[in-house]
């Protein structure tokens, strides 16, 4: 179990086989493993995004990723959980957040993978600063789940 | 007492100031720190954490505690 | 869009990484990706599992990977999607199914690969044969999702 | 008219049966061929293709059809 806040950019496939290699117990355990991506777009309400700047807060951002995959452990009993988030300068396309979950059956790694996503969405120490031609703003509403 | 105190985002931009240390009377909350240094100069919903920890305005700080102030958070993916 | 009947062993990120680089269109679109594999269990109805075979029948499964996949694309509005089912024989740990999907944003992407999972256990001609410590036997039953 | 049948995973081992033709009679079903071939031999529930698309068991078939007889699927993962 493992959560990252990363400044360099994030290669989502690189580290799922990575963490795989180095993954505790007998293979055989799990059955399904879910993995959700979420990358940078180029457009948002309406407007063309060039870049956009990911603040934080530095420990607490790690306890409240911890707390989470913690979480999601312990109500889906789950083998195992990755979660990787950028912070920093990203451009379109680049991957923002990788979330892994390792499990025996397949429906307690659909849902925690996106019960995952809900929360860090929601409660994580992150925000994102859009830079677009006219200038810059902060994204200050989620997108429904 | 002494009160380390955060800001984030929007609202580190809005206050233009990042961190500052407050003194403040004994069993002083989250409010008064939030009183001092906001001076009523930002609009929109503000969190606020003791500690790293997500708290509400009423809670009372112990000397040395950190206070951050920040926006609605913004993670994750579309 | 692609599926593919594999009868060589599968390494999901491998596919991913190799797949994405050959993606169609502006990497900004897709907001999120969403990754389901399923692997092989070394225990299934309170039996120890040595090995697995699993029969298909050609061209109907092949058939049947690209109309389920067609059918996600069009529902979700999906940016992209792949699927990669083994056949062939398989040991605990080996890897199943591979199914992804690439979506503006997250909540179709979440829905698409759970859907399609479902779909694949329904639908597509693909039987397991168990092979057991006493001898071996056809599973019969899904497991409910 | 002539038809291809297959067999596959558990029905082809009890059957002790992959493939074989059939010739029958124009407008014949895909219960006649069951009958013909299966010879009340086989339990279980058995699902039915024709030209590799499902069909259900009152289907017609035409001359040079391929026919397939098969148990429920279980591919996927658990």
């Amino acid at each position: 179990m493992n959560s990252v806040v990363l400044e360099q950019p994030l290669d989502p496939w690189q580290w799922l086989g990575r963490y795989e290699q180095s993954l505790q117990g007998t293979p055989g355990q799990t059955g399904a493993t879910a993995v959700f991506v979420g990358s940078m777009r180029d457009f948002n309400q309406g407007d063309a995004v060039s870049g956009l700047f990911l603040e934080h807060y530095p420990g607490m951002t790690q306890c409240c990723l911890d707390d989470i995959q913690r979480r999601a452990v312990e109500r889906w009993d789950l083998i195992d959980s990755l979660i990787v988030h950028r912070v920093g300068q990203l451009y379109p396309g680049d991957p923002i957040v990788l979330v892994a979950v390792w499990s025996a059956h397949r429906r307690a790694a659909f849902e925690a993978s996106r019960w995952l996503m809900e929360e860090l969405k929601s409660n994580v120490p992150l925000w994102k600063k859009e830079q677009l031609v006219a200038g810059s703003r902060w994204v200050e509403k989620n997108t429904p789940g | 007492m002494r009160i380390s105190v955060r800001f984030f985002a929007g609202l580190r931009e809005q206050l233009e100031q990042t961190e500052l240390e407050l003194s403040l009377p004994a069993g002083a909350t989250v409010a008064q720190v939030w009183e001092q240094t906001a001076k009523g100069a930002v609009s929109g919903p503000v969190l606020a954490a003791r500690n790293m920890e997500y708290v509400d305005f009423a809670t009372h700080l112990d000397d040395g505690d950190e206070v951050a102030f920040f926006p609605p958070v913004t993670g994750g993916a579309r």
